[in-house]
């Protein structure tokens, strides 16, 4: 207890605080925004979990009128948890804007909702690509793929196993129990690059009222339907988006968990490992990329040159590398591509690489003159986008760098020195003619 | 009150509202009673690392926890704990840990001599009489009580109960909260221990303390539990608005805290303090409700709450508890209703009563009346054998009430009176004759009819065009014969490319029938014709064989879309792991060089431009041409080599120009030359010139 | 009809070939001194026919010479020709010295193009 | 050579005086043509103006700083981006060579004058040697009188001013000299027919040709000459002479200029040359052969080389029409077929009409331009039929054509301002002559007051002269400078003195007659320069860059280009990309220092479409359009607060009729409301949303509560928007140059969503508080 409150006097010093620096990506001060403060215990474990992964919590009510993101324009904390589905009017100076402005500021977001989420946590959803229903009192209903449970009657709560396949996001690991899931579904907009569904339903699943009769089809219904979403914005901060509190609840952690129709009944629910990993993944502890040492030059040169002519070759290198929680290490890919670029790409060309991090390739340079780019643009799902370029010119031949003496010309050359012999002869003959 | 802003509203959310708060407030799952989970979990949390707990105050929780859960495989401790004790008896530690230690003691029975006891005892009364916080009288009080109980033979009484009984009180708002000092800011916690300390205090007094401020003390507890909270689902608890100074406490511990000090009170005053006993129940139903809680701290107060509930003077709580809510009528379940204390140990001899029990749909209704449920002594159940054939599938609220046998019970016992329990009676709904069929359009004649059986998979394939109508229908009924009215009845047409339609289909009584004319649906199937997957999904809460099933596929074919106004398609779903990934590789095409000639041809074309040349000069001597003009006398005749010579440079000087030097050079070297070229030329020329004259004139 | 032409062409060519052989020798130097410009020229047109103008700027300033020249030593001859009138006063060794200086131009700048 | 003719001592003195006087008004006309061209530096300052010379004066600088190997392979990456623009291989480098030149002497002299200083007075200086220039054709025309009388107007006629202010550092500045020279070197040596001056010619064409796009004009107009001069039974062999080697030579020099190359063999801006090339080549071959052959022979050969010369011809035309169609754009470039054919530009290259400068000239800008010489050309013509000479020929051929293009193209009205002033220089000066002469004779009186012997007409009427005329040391010498030039070359003029003899006997006007008519003449001349010396004043010296305006409390100056400029210099970074419409590109690279995406050389139009498309596309299209350019900023010119009237807007049309040319998807009638173009309430929503409408006319309403476009006169249509893909940052003080940014892309993309009302959520709120979910 003692110990959260030195915690708390951190992260109102802007002075002491270890800020979210590039060179060390993951995040250290985290805010916890609360509608009650049982919840700090009933979502204890994933908490702890936290905390006992470096983190600074620091757990406030949400209308608590103290509360501040920033201080001097500068951002007390890195990172932000809304486990306050039912908040109506955050206290102190945040509101929505300024939520979205932390965000956009390159810190982490994550939000859960719930049955009854307040439409203040649905239009900061909805700002970050997230739709939840629109109908207030709908929830995720499963009547094939919901969890056995002798007291859960209404298909409510469902245990999902529909993961997003992707190592850096959820880990290496694979969740092997389904996750116990209870509140409300969201849509993604299609044409949204940045967001990407994490946990999404299974084909009966549909959102509604449970307690009313369905007259016209429900908006969000099978697998279009997202449970939990994650999103990484343009400038790589990473948003979570769960329709359910109680996902991350020491209920739903310890509780076993049965899908129905099928005979396993794992004695513990995959939400542990999947909010865990989820967590890393969101807090920058993971697919987390930098790149450096940009290097371009003649083939045969080592410094870079300012200018290059046409038919030119080149070589190109860059260095990648991937945060691991604690240390940059090399990132280690096949797939890193490369573009020599004026309005389209001339040359695509994808990187060899030494294993180490260092990325590299040659090529010649285009027989066009003009403005070229280097450009990697290297998006890959779960990573945070790198996206280097950098310019250089392209001139054309000097006038003396054009090819002489070319044999196809001789008998021209040839005439035009008989041409100057025959004129030395004439002279002298003519003058001296008689 | 509530409603008016309702009103204002819409109607519709209005009813939608109301059936929230209906389902909210009469229908709750009924946490159950402490289980094993809780001792694994006790285990688990308090897990000693190598051999002893990390504080004094840990150890003390454990120990507590382990001796109310009677855990049996507790981790033996004793070795390790006990020195610890001693040394923070005997040294002046702070009340805190003393206080610990002694409370420690009391479990572990170290062993401990009297004199020691003597001291702590004489130092704790010097602290008593002049401390000034809440806490510090606490720790003493509580201390001193601690070796009442250890050493029966040193003297703790205090001499001034009555002082201290005051400046406690002292302490006490007028809303039953407590001040931890003189500091304005009053808290919940506090009161906890405040109630604690003065029943220490009043244990503790040599003499009797005035009644009266008894009864004051006991307003305060009745003022207090006017503050408590409550959750939507019927349970009470104690909030803590978060006191500047003093760490914050949870709903949990504050909670406990409460509890400990008012049961701690009610056992040492003589005569009732009259506390509801629905919130009783209610603070019981919290603590239970919290399941196992995620660290040792909540555990702790959790338990202790409850071990204290289990045992009080003023009500102890009874909890009726289903070990399941959803009942199969398929097989045959039988209704099991459970009730214990909080702790899980049996309760007095009593007869559950099924008051009522109605459908949510038709709340008015009552399917069952009074009826006594039959208690099974083997199991500790009490069963309701079988449910009547009036209830079908459906999702029922069930009433309970507990009579207890010997009538001067309810005074001890909390019951709670009604209790409202939601069952789901589920059941496999009877899918029948289905048929799924084409029609044209105007005069409804049948085209194509197929008939399936849905229990099975047996798939169609269809096809129609925009003028004729689908129609597909189906029958349920329900295990008693009933109509079937399923929450999800979804048909869904697939395009090939991942387009869906959904639309609900719509029952008369059991038969459930949907049409759709496509002329109609053209507009919303954004004129995309083609192969279109059918899926039906039938699924309720209580419809043990919910399904969703392909039923085949239809060939539509729709009319061009009208160019005027082409609906633009919404943007389909992209698959993320396609979305990225390396592109093609792009290279770039070089121009061609020209084609060059075969050197040799050039090489003869040379020779052959050289031809002329020689020509030239053949033809010169063929003209006999001759240089007798060449003067003869020296001068000229060296300024005409001297013009020649610098010709020759100049040409030469070109020659260079061509082969590696640069325009300036050659441009300054020829002027240069030019300047010599005229000096020299115009006196040749001129020479020349007057010879050619005398030669006329001659 | 083209019996008598061909007379004609015949005593044509006989009357020119008279004419021609009257003309002093300094001019028939002139004169062959174009011809062997103009062949040159000829031989590289030929050259380039066949094997397409891709140095244009060697083929172009290796003709222009040869056509250069043979214009220059044309003017030359009109300007020293005795018969000439317009040019009485007009001193040859001043036309030559004209001559002279517009060939060095003019293979300066034969040199520049020829790349 | 004067002497050689000379019967005695006092006329020697007397050339020699006059020649000296000639000397002295040659110098002072230099005078006067610098001078009056400085009016812009004394009412502004020494400033660059108009857009072109903006360029120059970066490319001098450049030349001044690497030297001239650098700027002859200069690859400029700082405009057309992402193009670049080589420099070297795309600018005539006359002007900027010869400034340069002029730099490095000043400099190797000890004078340190900046390249700025250099450029800003180039021009007028070599205005002088144009009317220098002028002298010597006119005199190789009509005589020393005329030369000198076409020289002091063409000194100061507006249209040539126009365009040589102090301060317009532009091609044509050099490019008039470089033709006039020309053009007299031609005739030089069409006159005596030595290769001397035909060398000299082509050097002087090869100076043209590095100075102008115009070299056309004379690469055109001399094989006209000859073909006419042919035509008209005038061959000589000094013709041939005069234009052979010019040909050879000139072809050759002309493809040593980068910008030109091998187009000087390959357009058919050229091709005539080469045609008359190989006509002269027949022609002087027939005439060698008449000269060579029996009258009766020569029949017979006629005949056959007649038809083998037809036939050689014929072939060679044909190989030219198969060039020609076989060349793009049918060999001919787009300007140049606009000179032919007027409507050709507007038809199809809508970037060429676009420019103000290729529209053709109202009848009004004829006077303002040339003024009273309008009235004297036809006059000049009649005395050039008089006698008709090779040279005066050419006169009348050159005022011909430049006529009928300066009608095709203002800018051309350059090329006829020298004609004009040749022809009216003869026509006054012949006018003076007869004039005179015939007072002579009216007052013989007079005539023993001369102490002069009668002999010689020309030398009394010099004593009449000094009597009578006003402007006498303009006609004096001239008289004698005919006469001398006369006995200098005798070919040409073999018949002056019987013409002297005719003239005598004709033009005999009564006296007062005679009077009046030369004092109108010189009230006439008086005008003329009143006129001139006001247009140089007001109407031709403001520099573009600074506009002031007169009004009723004062005069008020504009600096805005150049604030705006300065701001972008200082507060943006020295890659970022900046878009605007091309006129302004050669500003913003020269005083900005900003990489640009087009500029005034129109020489990409697909990129110049690019733009005109965003300009014309609404924001988010543009949007996306700049942002794939990587531009950072985007310039407007706005006109409607202070009623510049040649600002975007204006200019809009054309953006879109550019933009449309080569993107389909741009329609210019979506911007017309009912066939007229407008702003106001009744514009188009197209043009409503277009980014032009938006970036210029953004918070206008803010300044006047309604929003007028003093330009327009109207009320705008849409006065209160926002911008959603663009953010102004800076907006000069007259509102003339406004700069937006792009925004970045958004960091996240919204969902579809609609924001919640507040008084559902009041509702909810009331709902919540009622109880609060068990977490647990």
């Amino acid at each position: 207890m003692s110990k959260k409150l030195i915690v708390l006097f951190l992260g109102l010093v802007p002075l002491l605080c270890t800020c979210f620096s590039p060179d060390t990506p993951s995040d250290r001060r985290v805010l916890v925004l609360l509608d009650d403060f049982a919840i700090k215990s009933s979502h204890s474990i994933f908490f702890n979990n936290l905390k006992s992964r470096g983190f600074d919590l620091d757990f406030k009510l949400a209308d608590d009128p103290t509360i501040s993101l920033q201080r001097y324009g500068q951002y007390l904390y890195d990172a932000l948890i809304l486990f306050s589905p039912t908040i109506e009017r955050f206290g102190g100076s945040i509101d929505a804007a300024a939520i979205l402005d932390f965000v956009d500021s390159g810190h982490d977001l994550i939000v859960a909702a719930n049955g009854n989420a307040s439409d203040l946590i649905r239009e900061i959803a909805t700002e970050c690509g997230v739709d939840f229903d629109e109908d207030s009192s709908a929830l995720v209903i499963d009547h094939s793929g919901y969890a056995v449970s002798a007291t859960e009657g209404d298909h409510t709560l469902i245990a999902s196993d529909d993961f997003i396949k992707s190592d850096v996001i959820l880990g290496s690991e694979k969740i092997k129990a389904p996750v116990l899931f209870q509140g409300i579904g969201h849509s993604l907009n299609p044409s949204n690059s940045l967001v990407l569904k994490v946990l999404s339903a299974s084909p009966s699943a549909y959102s509604a009222n449970p307690k009313s009769k369905l007259t016209s089809p429900p908006s969000l219904t099978g697998t279009s339907m997202s449970l939990v979403s994650v999103v990484q914005a343009r400038n790589n901060a990473r948003i979570l988006i769960s329709g359910s509190l109680s996902m991350f609840s020491n209920r739903f952690f310890r509780s076993d968990v049965q899908k129905a129709g099928s005979p396993t009944k794992h004695d513990k629910s995959g939400n542990e490992q999947f909010v865990t990993e989820l967590s890393k993944w969101v807090f920058h502890e993971r697919g987390h990329l930098k790149a450096v040492n940009v290097k371009h030059h003649k083939v045969g040169e080592v410094d870079e040159p300012a200018i290059y002519r046409i038919n030119d070759d080149l070589e190109y290198s860059v260095e990648i590398y991937e945060w691991s929680g604690k240390t940059w290490e090399p990132y280690v890919a096949n797939d890193v591509q490369v573009q020599f670029y004026m309005m389209s790409p001339y040359v695509l060309k994808t990187l060899s690489t030494d294993n180490k991090g260092y990325y590299f390739t040659a090529f010649k340079v285009p027989d066009v003159y003009g403005v070229f780019q280097f450009k990697v643009e290297y998006e890959r799902l779960g990573y945070t986008s790198l996206s280097l370029s950098k310019q250089i010119p392209v001139r054309p031949f000097r006038h003396n760098e054009y090819e002489r003496f070319i044999p196809a010309a001789y008998p021209y050359y040839g005439a035009a020195f008989s041409m100057m012999a025959g004129f030395f002869i004439f002279t002298a003959v003519h003058l001296y003619h008689k | 009150m509530l409603l008016l802003p309702r009103m204002s509203s819409n109607l519709a959310r209005l009813l939608l509202l109301l059936l929230f708060a209906f389902s909210i407030c009469d229908a709750v799952a009924l946490p159950g009673p402490i289980s094993d989970r809780h001792r694994s979990a006790a285990l688990e949390l308090f897990a000693p690392q190598h051999g002893s707990f990390a504080s004094l105050e840990e150890s003390y929780e454990a120990l507590r926890i382990f001796e109310i859960l009677a855990v049996r495989e507790k981790p033996d401790v004793r070795a390790t704990t006990c020195p610890k004790v001693l040394e923070n008896l005997v040294s002046s530690t702070p009340l805190k840990d003393l206080f610990y230690a002694l409370k420690v003691n009391g479990i572990l029975k170290c062993k401990v001599n009297g004199d020691i006891f003597k001291d702590i005892a004489s130092r704790l009364k010097a602290t008593v009489k002049d401390a000034k916080t809440l806490v510090d009288l606490y720790y003493s009080i509580g201390s001193l009580l601690l070796i009442k109980d250890q050493a029966s033979d040193v003297d703790v009484l205090l001499a001034d109960a009555d002082g201290t009984f005051h400046s406690i009180k002292a302490l006490s708002q007028s809303d039953g909260k407590w001040r931890y000092t003189d500091k304005p800011e009053s808290s919940t916690y506090a009161a906890g221990l405040a109630l604690e300390a003065l029943a220490g205090v009043i244990t503790l007094a040599s003499s009797e303390i005035d009644q009266s401020r008894v009864n004051l003390v006991k307003n305060d507890i009745l003022k207090l539990f006017d503050s408590i909270e409550k959750y939507d689902d019927g349970t009470f608890y104690f909030d803590e608005k978060l006191v500047g100074g003093h760490e914050h406490q949870g709903s949990i511990s504050t909670t406990s805290s409460v509890v400990r000090g008012v049961f701690a009170f009610a056992a040492v005053t003589s005569g009732k303090i009259n506390l509801p006993g629905d919130k009783i129940l209610g603070l019981a139903k919290f603590f239970l409700g919290i399941g196992i809680p995620g660290d040792a701290k909540d555990l702790f107060n959790q338990i202790e709450s409850l071990a204290l509930l289990e045992s009080n003077r003023i009500s102890i709580p009874l909890i009726l508890s289903l070990p399941a809510s959803v009942y199969s009528l398929s097989n045959k379940d039988k209704l099991k209703v459970r009730v214990n204390t909080v702790l899980g140990s049996a309760a007095p001899p009593l007869t559950v009563k099924l008051v009522r029990a109605f459908s949510t749909v038709a709340k008015d209704s009552a399917v069952i009346q009074n009826k006594d449920l039959k208690y099974d002594q083997n199991s500790g159940h009490h069963v309701l054998d079988v449910l009547p054939d009036e209830v079908d599938v459906g999702i029922y609220v069930f009433v309970f009430e507990m009579v207890l046998h010997d009538a001067d019970g309810e005074k001890v016992y909390a019951t709670g009176g009604q209790i409202h329990v939601p069952i789901y009676v589920t059941g496999i709904v009877k899918v029948s004759n289905a048929e799924i069929a084409v029609l044209d359009n105007d005069l409804g004649s049948i085209e194509t009819q197929k008939t399936l059986d849905l229990a099975g998979n047996d798939i169609v394939s269809l096809s129609a065009n925009h003028l004729q109508k689908f129609r597909f229908s189906f029958q349920l009924t329900t295990p008693r014969g009933h109509a079937f009215k399923p929450h999800q009845a979804f048909l869904k047409l697939k395009h090939e490319t991942k387009y869906e339609h959904i639309f609900v289909v719509g029952n008369a009584g059991k038969k459930f029938e949907i049409v759709l004319d496509f002329l109609g649906l053209v507009e919303k199937f954004y004129y995309l014709s083609g192969r279109y997957d059918i899926e039906l999904t039938v699924g309720d809460a209580v419809m043990e064989n919910s399904f969703l099933r392909p039923l085949g596929h239809l060939e539509l074919d729709l009319p061009e879309a009208p160019t005027s106004k082409a609906p633009r398609l919404p943007p389909l779903a992209v698959d993320p792991y396609t979305r990225y990934g390396p592109k093609a590789e792009i290279t770039h095409l070089f121009r061609t060089p020209e084609k060059r000639p075969p050197t040799q041809l050039s090489l003869i074309f040379l020779s052959l431009t050289l031809l002329p040349l020689i020509g030239f000069l053949v033809g010169l001597l063929r003209l006999g041409v001759n240089l007798r003009n060449f003067p003869s006398s020296a001068a000229p005749a060296t300024y005409a080599i001297l013009f020649h010579l610098g010709i020759a440079a100049v040409l030469v000087l070109y020659v260079l120009f061509w082969l590696k030097l640069d325009l300036f050079t050659t441009l300054k070297t020829t002027a240069l030359l030019g300047v010599f070229l005229l000096f020299v030329g115009h006196r040749i020329l001129s020479h020349l010139a007057t010879t050619s004259a005398k030669l006329k004139s001659a | 009809m083209a019996r008598s032409t061909s007379k004609d062409a015949q005593d044509l060519f006989r009357a020119l070939w008279s004419a021609y052989s009257a003309t002093p020798t300094n001019l028939k130097i002139i004169d062959l001194y174009v011809m062997y410009a103009v062949f040159t020229a000829l031989i590289q047109v030929v050259y380039m026919a066949m094997v397409g103008s891709f140095p244009f700027n060697s083929f172009l300033s290796g003709v222009l010479s040869c056509v250069g020249t043979a214009v220059l030593a044309v003017c030359l001859r009109i300007q020293v020709n005795k018969e000439n009138k317009e040019f009485k006063d007009l001193a040859p060794e001043r036309a030559f010295a004209d001559f002279v200086l517009c060939n060095l131009v003019l293979h300066l700048v034969i040199m520049n193009f020829l790349g | 050579m004067a002497a050689s003719d000379a019967p005695n001592g006092d006329v020697l003195i007397r050339n020699a005086f006059g020649s000296v006087l000639a000397f002295l008004i040659l110098l002072l006309i230099g005078v006067l043509a610098f001078s009056i061209r400085l009016f812009s530096v004394i009412k502004y300052e020494s400033v660059i103006h108009e857009f072109d010379p903006y360029f120059n004066y970066r490319v001098t600088q450049f030349l001044t700083k690497n030297g001239i190997y650098d700027f002859w392979n200069w690859f400029d990456d700082r405009t057309w981006y992402p193009l670049g623009r080589v420099i070297g291989g795309t600018v005539y480098p006359g002007l900027t060579l010869t400034a340069g030149t002029l730099y490095w002497f000043l400099h190797s002299l000890n004078i340190p004058l900046s390249v700025e200083t250099v450029c800003v007075f180039t021009a007028p200086i070599f205005s002088a040697f144009a009317s220098w220039a002028t002298y010597l054709l006119t005199k190789e025309i009509k005589g020393v009188g005329a030369g000198l009388t076409a020289a002091a107007l063409l000194a100061m006629v507006p249209s040539y001013i126009s365009r040589s202010v102090a301060g317009s550092y532009d091609n044509e500045a050099v490019a008039i000299f470089a033709l006039i020279f020309t053009f007299y070197l031609y005739i030089k040596t069409l006159n005596t027919g030595s290769l001397f001056y035909a060398t000299l010619n082509s050097l002087s064409y090869f100076y043209m040709v590095c100075s102008w796009g115009g070299y056309t004009f004379i690469i055109n107009l001399i094989p006209m000459h000859v073909l006419l001069c042919i035509v008209t039974g005038r061959y000589s062999s000094r013709l041939y002479i005069a234009y052979a080697p010019l040909v050879i030579l000139g072809t050759l020099l002309a493809a040593l200029v980068p910008v030109v190359g091998f187009n000087a063999v390959m357009t058919s801006e050229h091709f005539a040359s080469f045609l008359v090339f190989i006509i002269i080549h027949v022609v002087a071959l027939v005439y060698y052969i008449k000269g060579i052959l029996s009258p009766k022979m020569f029949k017979v050969a006629l005949a056959l080389v007649v038809s083998i010369g037809l036939a050689v011809c014929c072939a060679m035309v044909a190989v030219i029409i198969a060039l020609v169609a076989s060349s793009p754009t049918k060999g001919w470039s787009g300007r140049s077929l606009s000179l032919l054919d007027p409507t050709y530009a507007s038809k199809y290259i809508p970037i060429i009409a676009s420019v103000s400068e290729h529209q053709p000239p109202t009848w009004p800008s004829y006077f303002m331009d040339i003024n009273v010489l309008a009235f004297l050309i036809p006059a000049g013509i009649i005395a050039c039929f008089s006698p008709l000479s090779d040279a005066s020929l050419f006169a009348v051929l050159y005022i011909v054509l430049s006529v009928y293009f300066s009608g095709v193209m203002v800018r051309l009205m350059l090329v006829l301002a020298p004609a004009a002033c040749i022809l009216s220089g003869i026509a006054l000066s012949q006018a003076f002559d007869v004039f005179t002469r015939s007072i002579k004779f009216q007052l013989p009186s007079l005539s023993d007051h001369s102490h002069i012997d009668a002999r010689d007409a020309s030398s009394e009427k010099v004593v009449l002269d000094d009597t009578i005329k006003t402007d006498k040391n303009e006609d004096t010498p001239k008289e004698r400078m005919t006469k001398r030039s006369k006995k200098k070359e005798k070919e040409p003029v073999e018949k002056p003195p019987t013409k002297f003899q005719i003239k005598k006997r004709l033009s005999v006007l009564p006296f007062e007659a005679s009077i009046i008519a030369v004092i109108l003449l010189v009230l006439l001349v008086a005008f003329y320069v009143v006129h001139c010396v006001w247009a140089a004043a007001e109407a031709y010296s403001a520099p573009s860059i600074v506009l002031t305006s007169h009004s009723n409390d004062g005069l008020h100056v504009f600096d805005d280009f150049r604030e705006a400029y300065a701001w972008l210099s200082h507060n943006t970074d020295v890659d970022d990309k900046v878009a605007s419409w091309w006129d302004y590109g050669y500003q913003t690279t020269a005083m900005a220092n900003r990489t640009v995406i087009v500029d005034n050389n129109t020489w990409n139009n697909t990129h110049i479409a690019t733009v005109g498309t965003a300009m014309s596309s609404p924001e988010k299209a543009a949007w996306e359009i700049f942002h794939s350019l990587d531009v950072k900023y985007v310039l407007v010119v706005f006109g409607g607060l202070v009623g510049y009237p040649s600002d975007d807007i204006n200019k809009f049309l054309w953006m879109v009729r550019i933009g449309g040319g080569v993107f389909p998807h741009i329609k210019e009638p979506d911007y017309l409301r009912d066939g007229q173009y407008r702003i106001d309430s009744m514009a188009t929503p197209t043009m409503l949303n277009c980014l032009m409408y938006k970036l210029s006319y953004y918070r206008f309403v803010e300044t006047d509560g309604k929003a007028f476009d003093r330009v327009r006169r109207t009320e705008i249509g849409k006065k209160y928007f926002k911008l959603t893909h663009f953010e102004e940052v800076f907006t000069t003080h007259h509102w003339m140059v406004r700069i937006y940014k792009l925004k970045p892309p958004k960091n996240r993309i919204r969902g579809k969503n609609k924001k919640s009302k507040s008084k559902t959520s009041s509702t909810t709120t009331s709902k919540r508080k009622g109880t609060r979910r068990n977490p647990f």
